[in-house]
């Protein structure tokens, strides 16, 4: 029973042409369900036919981040909660091709969450994965904006005084185009929803619960990532097209997922060339300007 | 559109616009940026010039994500850039820290106002010199150039796109607010007559392709999204494929590489100007606004018989070391008036290592040093002598 | 068959079989395929791999009917499932 | 002090004025249209209106190292505040010019030359206060000598947005009407020129 | 006609005793809205009856946020963007008292709208009243994340490409639990809903719709602050209590102004002290760990 | 809760840990933090051990909002301190520097990690030295400690606050992985015998109080939020009243006091140890984790019969010029050992004015100088002597 | 009268009598108070204040029934209304 | 080279095992309860868990000066990697231990000290894998004379939480009988003390 040496398989893994296997074992957890997602990302790349050289992948810092050194895509892993801004340039300077950014919770909604919504806001065209795990994975497991009420964490030992956003909720107000929540079980619908926000134009936001075991789940005995991420399944219940706002995470009664919002808006790049163009009428319609004195109701 | 890109003729135009024709003839053509005085005329321009020469402005939320969308659209193959003053400058040193890392070519012009905090937000200061030497945490190295006329916003802002694409690193532009607002004749040449670096692409195929394996000179070629070389680029400690490790052998290779490069090529790097230096015995060593203080000072000196000489540096970083050692056993003392109260007077002191005397003309900022207390620093270093 | 829903593809599509790959040294044994394998083609082994965790190992391997679940789901890349040919 | 060959121009006042566009249009008209050397710089207040505020131009047959006035040979007095803090700084013989309406001048220098004009009713006559600043240039192009008039004139062309290029015009020449008969007056009168009597 | 000696008149102006007298004039624009908002924000505070000593007011940089070095009280002109966390600090250092937090659209949603989302998640006490000028007037104009699409400014000369936010969605969205909005010219609603919203505990926003002549009004000939402000007042409608989602801001039909949320919630420190005393049963309530194979639906 | 504030007694404890316990022994009250390696412990333990203690810990939403959230809490009466490591510590530069300019008393605790950008997280570096001094814009002065162990790592927190209170200003802890993470001995004091300075508040009536007007010492006393003083503080240049006035003569003003207050008091300011200094024609001049190499490398060569001295820099901001200057006329030469490419080394050439050699002995990071090299380099500046 | 509206309170309360003050070198001119007054107490001075404004003359002093909405509307603290004494 | 006095110990393995809370239980039980000087300093890289990982203690009756351990007496290896990756550091007549399941060795130096026990295995009948660190450190207690066998074990004991005490504290009589054991058959073989016939 002593440690024994793997047998390499003949044939390759599907994805491995997505990945750099040279990095690989990724840093991620047994149990983990970044690995789940990633793997996911990659099934909906392939899936959304994209011309392979023409994705590129953008994270922030953090457990997920690290996603964008495993994948073989032209892959930038930029600073702490800068991925979306460093998106934003990395598109208006190449229009052409598909631009995800997979990060994690407090990347993305923590030092990351002006840039979220103001890149939802303009509509820039990304698509934004975010694995949600309740906690910052990479630095040990301290609260989070997505960190429950109450559950325990390195720096919440007793229970996190705050309480969380509802991320597809501050998607969705902030203007993105497309916005779903899965758990990392959701492997079908998790890769559909990615490959669908992909096919989008405009801010698409795929937010996913996934277990950390090794931090939040430990600190709050949900046992290994296996028993978390079904606890997160079991108590899932799908309600697609539902306002996002209801789109709750209460995890007393249920963790609502589904796909919230799809629509269509158009872009920034859309709206700076419509603009330029100089053909629209000066803003705005009519402003009774100097319009003689007209006594309002100022109360 | 029909709009020029290189505005070839004489202008009479103040430092912000002289820096965007610069930037654009230097062929930016993507800007990110957030309005701050007195930097502001450098987006203001930015976003009128670029949409109608197929460039793209775009105000981001902050200066955090200005200076990451500037790495962005850098890595998505558009040369780009960036403008602030002091509050914004130390917001963006982050990904300043960033763009070092990842060899990102860049500009980031720092129109300087005094500080520290908001201070005086119209009026003129030089207080980051030295932030911008060392106000990214980590070591590195930078290049940072200090115009001291709206003519040299536009050439210097030419030569730093010029040194980021060579050396591959956000080249700074330290101008201030003065230079910045004030308006003066600005001569553009005609396009072709404008030396441009181009980005240096790979020269071998996507297999053979490790991102940060330097050419001979200490630099690598540069792969864009899209270009089919799949590269990964990360802020971690990297190889030369760019993959993270995470040890003290791999972080010393890198820094060796982002250090080297630049200290191995100072002398393609550092500009100075001298004048009336041939037998100085005084020399004033200035940069940017300080330097037209300093100019007159030196020229009033002389016409009262002096021995002062100026010696003006273009760029700031990497600092002139070689050049200050011999000047400091040719010259009973070195002054500089500086609009601060000593930073680069420091490295100046350090390299004439007490072959001469080294005198700081300090200045809290809100106006500039009048020549006259230039020239009284002069006349005291001379009666000193 | 336990599924807990009933796949919409399940009675119109033949069910193909499948051959299930597994690459040791890249498994942290987390469980997952195994738990969620539909076919209980896999159980856990009693050995570690290098990096100390335990790998799934075949147990049942004519039950598999290549659904490419546990390829999918497993988070480092350490299973997949092929199209069982003729000759395997 | 400056060197001899430099020209300082001190025009003074306050935020919306237009003082610094007035200075930017002076020293185009040098450094383009008259192929002189010029420099503007401007000092203003946190005010994006009604601060105080400046435009200093310097002009020269030379290069200009230092950009700032220090002494000006020129200062233009566009309020009451911007006349009560630079008054001090104008040189021996310098050329004093105010608005008659917003300053009220104490004692003078009996070495200054000294006009006042009414630009702002002026330009309100004309239809907008807004352009004061270019009566105030026209009056300043046949008081002094800085620039030449048609390099003025240009100047002030190519600076005002196209569709008020008419109206500028205009306030321009009334500027310059005023000032060229202030002189005759002043040239008839032949002496006392350090009063303006419409003071 | 010539210039002429204002008199002192012998009554001191009733706000006098909350102004820094040696302060005045101030530095806004004649027409500018900011001097009327801040005449509200003052009889406000006097109206809720607070001990002035006890009331604190925190800015950020702007035009707007020049109103902390007029009012005489503590009052902290802090850093672009950050009023709300230094307001965050000096709350929970000193939990007695009122604060307010008075500045500008750009410092509270562009720069400093990450600290805007997260006060109003955690449901920080204090009080924010935001003028809205849609643009950023001290820097002299350029586009905001208020800026109408197509409007004019100095960095969207030829009209603004980015859409913008609904301020008040984006507090309604993070959880503040007052949000109303008005122009500047409902003075006595805009007085009442400041006061009210100092009454409340927790993170409170009142928006102000507010004219910018010197910037915004003049790139878009929207004519003189008198004009502005009433083209402004002319196009409100109120719609008290509608979901904040639909009270937009559309120049061709209407600018929804009202008050939109007005509910309970505890507020940072009462959670705080409430997980702190170590009586709320561990989270989560049950998660099913470890409870043997049981099979899921993954799709 | 009837939770300790002080542990008196012996701990083995790391150095994250210990700064906090110092922190709050100082009477620290209020931590505004965001975790990252290597100073997530401090952030940690603070949010255990204040909610008991009548303290605050919030966890903000980024290192931004920790510094001015950490402002705020000194401006409502708590000390208040914050922690962080390199691309934290860059983050919070503006705010850093808003604190200096409102003279705001509270504590930086920076665990320094090999850089640039994200560089090692997990690993070793010095590389922030510069950045400490320099890295918020305009001029200023600041103060910094770097303990070389946990005990240090609990005294020098002490000290940091009670720096933070006599001069108010932030003070900076610049501390390093090893030294955040090793664990040792730590002895707390019984807590009377723990010196604390406290606040300085007002001694006269509001009408009568300036809140930037200086007692002779050139610092101010300081106000509350609450304490019926209305005081107005700005990041604008400002003068004894803090009112913001917008010229030069109120800015050489401000910058002068918030200057000339650390300039002025060096000596009260600045703390070093010596070891082996009597006789040495070398000396070793070190600080924080490197100080421990250096010493050990010291001993060594006095074990070889070599004249080696070690100067341990408690105080590394302001730099100890003149003990510098003073020493470099009585030794062959001074060898610096740093986890960077040279930063504080530049000060010491600086100092020393060519009176006697120095030599940097650099290092990348992401381990520490083996006492061996520090040996070598003592042989060899031995033998360059 | 000419009020939009007609407030809540104009018939269960007395119209009181104002007097109305201004603070001319605080004006900026911007005409708010003469706009919104709700009796037309004000007009525009030809005169300019030491900054270069134009700020309101009392006209109908009589008219003022200090309702205040002077005072609080004035962005420049530059105008306000007290109860009118017998005296005055 | 560390100065004589000084007592150099590597323990080695991977994240998740515990590893640093073993050495910082031996550092605890050195400097607080046999009153000597300690320090801990551990490396790992970014996993949080499963990448290598180690926890260097000095153990000394002087002040220590360098804190890392250049050439360990004492090496505990727990994992395949660990050992691979560290085996080389060992000093002449070194102590090397490993367990049983995880590590195969190679070739060893004569000179050594070697023993192996199945900690994991031991750690996992008692309940939980978790606690083979503390095992291990029984082992240890065992097999060398760093700390005092009561110092180490109240340093556990009062290093884990409340609830698992007396789990660990089987934990670590588990693993000193284990060492104890070994010991008396070593000193019964009298000889061979080279290789530990168990692995
Ligand atoms: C500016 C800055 N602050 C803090 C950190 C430390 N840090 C790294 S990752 C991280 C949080 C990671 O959490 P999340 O984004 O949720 O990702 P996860 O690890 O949970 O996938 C933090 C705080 C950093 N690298 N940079
Ligand atoms: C870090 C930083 N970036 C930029 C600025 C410049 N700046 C000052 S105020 C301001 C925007 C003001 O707009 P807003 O907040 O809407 O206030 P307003 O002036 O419109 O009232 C900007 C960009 C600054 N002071 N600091
Ligand atoms: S720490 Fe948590 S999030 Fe990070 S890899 Fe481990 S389980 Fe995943
Ligand atoms: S492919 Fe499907 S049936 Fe086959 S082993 Fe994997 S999960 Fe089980
Ligand atoms: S899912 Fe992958 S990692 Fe997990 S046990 Fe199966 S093969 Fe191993
Ligand atoms: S610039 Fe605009 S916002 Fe600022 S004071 Fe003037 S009118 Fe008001
Ligand atoms: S108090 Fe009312 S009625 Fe009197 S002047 Fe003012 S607005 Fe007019
Ligand atoms: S509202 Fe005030 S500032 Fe405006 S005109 Fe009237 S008095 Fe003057
Ligand atoms: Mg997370
Ligand atoms: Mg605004």
């Amino acid at each position: 029973m002593g440690a024994k040496r793997g047998r390499k398989p003949a044939l390759r893994h599907p994805q491995d042409d997505l990945l750099r296997t040279d990095r690989i074992p990724h840093i991620w957890c047994s149990g983990c369900g970044i690995g789940t997602v990633f793997s996911c990302v990659l099934s909906a790349i392939k899936k959304s036919g994209h011309p392979l050289d023409d994705v590129a992948m953008v994270s922030g810092i953090g457990c997920t981040g690290r996603m964008a050194g495993y994948v073989k895509l032209d892959s930038y892993h930029t600073t702490h909660g800068r991925a979306i801004p460093f998106a934003t340039g990395l598109r208006l300077a190449r229009p052409q091709g598909k631009i995800l950014v997979c990060s994690g919770d407090g990347d993305l909604l923590a030092i990351g969450g002006n840039h979220f919504i103001h890149a939802a806001r303009r509509n820039i065209d990304i698509t934004v994965v975010c694995v949600n795990n309740f906690n910052y994975g990479m630095t040990g497991g301290q609260l989070a904006p997505s960190t429950p009420f109450n559950a325990r964490t390195t720096t919440s030992p007793i229970g996190c005084p705050e309480e969380p956003f509802n991320f597809c909720h501050m998607a969705a107000a902030s203007g993105a185009v497309y916005v779903a929540r899965w758990t990392a079980l959701h492997i079908r619908r998790l890769t559909d929803s990615i490959s669908e926000a992909l096919q989008k134009r405009g801010f698409s936001f795929v937010e996913v619960l996934s277990p950390c075991p090794t931090s939040f789940g430990r600190r709050n005995k949900m046992g290994k990532g296996l028993d978390i991420v079904k606890y997160y399944h079991d108590k899932s219940v799908i309600r697609n097209n539902i306002d996002p706002k209801e789109a709750t995470l209460d995890f007393s009664t249920n963790l609502v997922v589904g796909k919230f919002v799809d629509i269509e808006r158009p872009t920034f790049l859309d709206n700076y060339q419509l603009i330029n163009k100089r053909e629209l009428p000066a803003w705005p319609a009519s402003t009774d300007k100097g319009a003689g004195k007209k006594a309002a109701g100022l109360v | 559109m029909a709009a020029k890109t290189v505005l070839t003729g004489t202008h009479f135009m103040n430092g912000d616009y002289a820096c965007c024709e610069g930037a654009i003839a230097a062929g930016c053509r993507f800007f990110g940026g957030y309005p701050i005085t007195p930097a502001t005329e450098v987006a203001e321009r930015m976003s009128s010039r670029l949409p109608d020469i197929g460039g793209i402005y775009i105000q981001m939320e902050d200066e955090l994500a200005s200076m990451a969308a500037v790495l962005g659209a850098s890595w998505g193959g558009m040369k780009a850039m960036t403008s602030t003053s002091g509050p914004g400058f130390s917001l963006m040193m982050e990904n300043i820290g960033l763009g070092i890392c990842t060899e990102t070519p860049c500009v980031v012009c720092n129109v300087q106002r005094a500080g520290p905090s908001t201070g005086l937000p119209t009026l003129v200061g030089q207080g980051d010199m030295m932030q911008a030497r060392w106000g990214s945490h980590g070591h590195y190295e930078i290049i940072a150039v200090a115009p001291s006329s709206p003519q040299e916003m536009f050439d210097f802002t030419i030569r730093a796109f010029n040194l980021s694409e060579q050396y591959r690193l956000p080249v700074m532009i330290m101008a201030d607010e003065v230079v910045g607002h004030m308006t003066e004749k600005v001569v553009i040449p005609p396009e072709d007559s404008i030396e441009l670096v181009p980005r240096r692409r790979p020269a071998v195929p996507p297999e053979k392709f490790r991102p940060f394996k330097p050419d001979p000179d200490g630099v690598a070629p540069m792969a864009s999204f899209g270009d089919g070389y799949r590269v990964h680029i990360t802020g971690l400690t990297h190889d030369q494929r760019g993959y993270p490790v995470m040890d003290a052998i791999a972080q010393e290779d890198m820094v060796n590489r982002i250090v080297g490069k630049i200290r191995n090529n100072l002398d393609d790097i550092i500009r100075y100007e001298t004048a009336d230096m041939d037998d100085a015995e005084i020399a004033v060593v200035a940069y940017g606004i300080a330097a037209r203080s300093a100019r007159r000072a030196v020229r009033e000196a002389r016409e009262k018989g002096l021995r002062a000489g100026l010696l003006k540096l273009n760029t700031v970083w990497p600092f002139p070391e070689k050049l200050i050692r011999e000047l400091a056993g040719n010259v009973h003392a070195m002054i500089m008036p500086e609009i601060n109260y000593g930073q680069m007077v420091l490295e100046l002191e350090r390299c004439a290592a007490g072959r001469c005397t080294v005198r700081l003309v300090p200045h809290a900022g809100g106006s500039i040093h009048s020549p006259k207390t230039v020239l009284n620093a002069i006349e005291t270093a001379l009666k000193e002598a | 068959m336990k599924y807990w829903r009933t796949p919409l593809d399940l009675h119109t599509i033949q069910v193909s079989k499948g051959k299930v790959v597994i690459i040791e040294e890249r498994c942290k044994g987390c469980q997952l395929c195994i738990q969620y394998c539909p076919r209980d083609v896999l159980e856990m082994s009693k050995a570690f791999n290098p990096k100390g965790y335990h790998y799934p190992e075949v147990v049942n391997e004519s039950q598999c009917v290549n659904c490419h679940f546990c390829e999918v789901l497993c988070p480092d890349f350490a299973i997949f499932s092929v199209e069982a040919t003729e000759k395997q | 002090m400056a060197p001899q060959h430099e020209k300082e121009i001190l025009i003074t006042g306050f935020g919306g004025q237009g003082i610094v566009l007035a200075g930017n249009i002076l020293g185009k008209a040098a450094a383009i249209h008259d192929g002189k050397h010029a420099t503007l710089t401007q000092s203003y207040g946190p005010e994006a209106r009604g601060g105080s505020c400046s435009a200093q131009v310097m002009i020269s047959d030379e290069e200009i190292l230092f950009p700032y006035v220090e002494q000006p040979q020129v200062l233009v007095c566009m309020s009451q505040e911007s006349y009560t803090k630079n008054i001090g700084l104008l040189g021996p013989g310098g050329l004093l010019i105010w608005d008659t309406d917003l300053v009220q001048t104490g004692e003078h220098d009996p070495n200054w030359v000294t006009y006042s004009i009414p630009a702002t009713r002026f330009a309100e006559e004309l239809g907008s206060e807004m352009m004061a600043n270019i009566v105030m240039l026209g009056f300043l192009s046949a008081v002094s000598d800085l620039v030449s008039v048609e390099a003025l004139r240009q100047a002030v062309l190519s600076s005002v947005p196209p569709q008020t290029k008419d109206k500028n015009a205009k306030a321009f020449e009334r500027g310059r009407e005023y000032g060229e008969a202030i002189l005759k007056s002043v040239a008839m009168q032949d002496e006392s020129r350090n009063r303006d009597d419409k003071t």
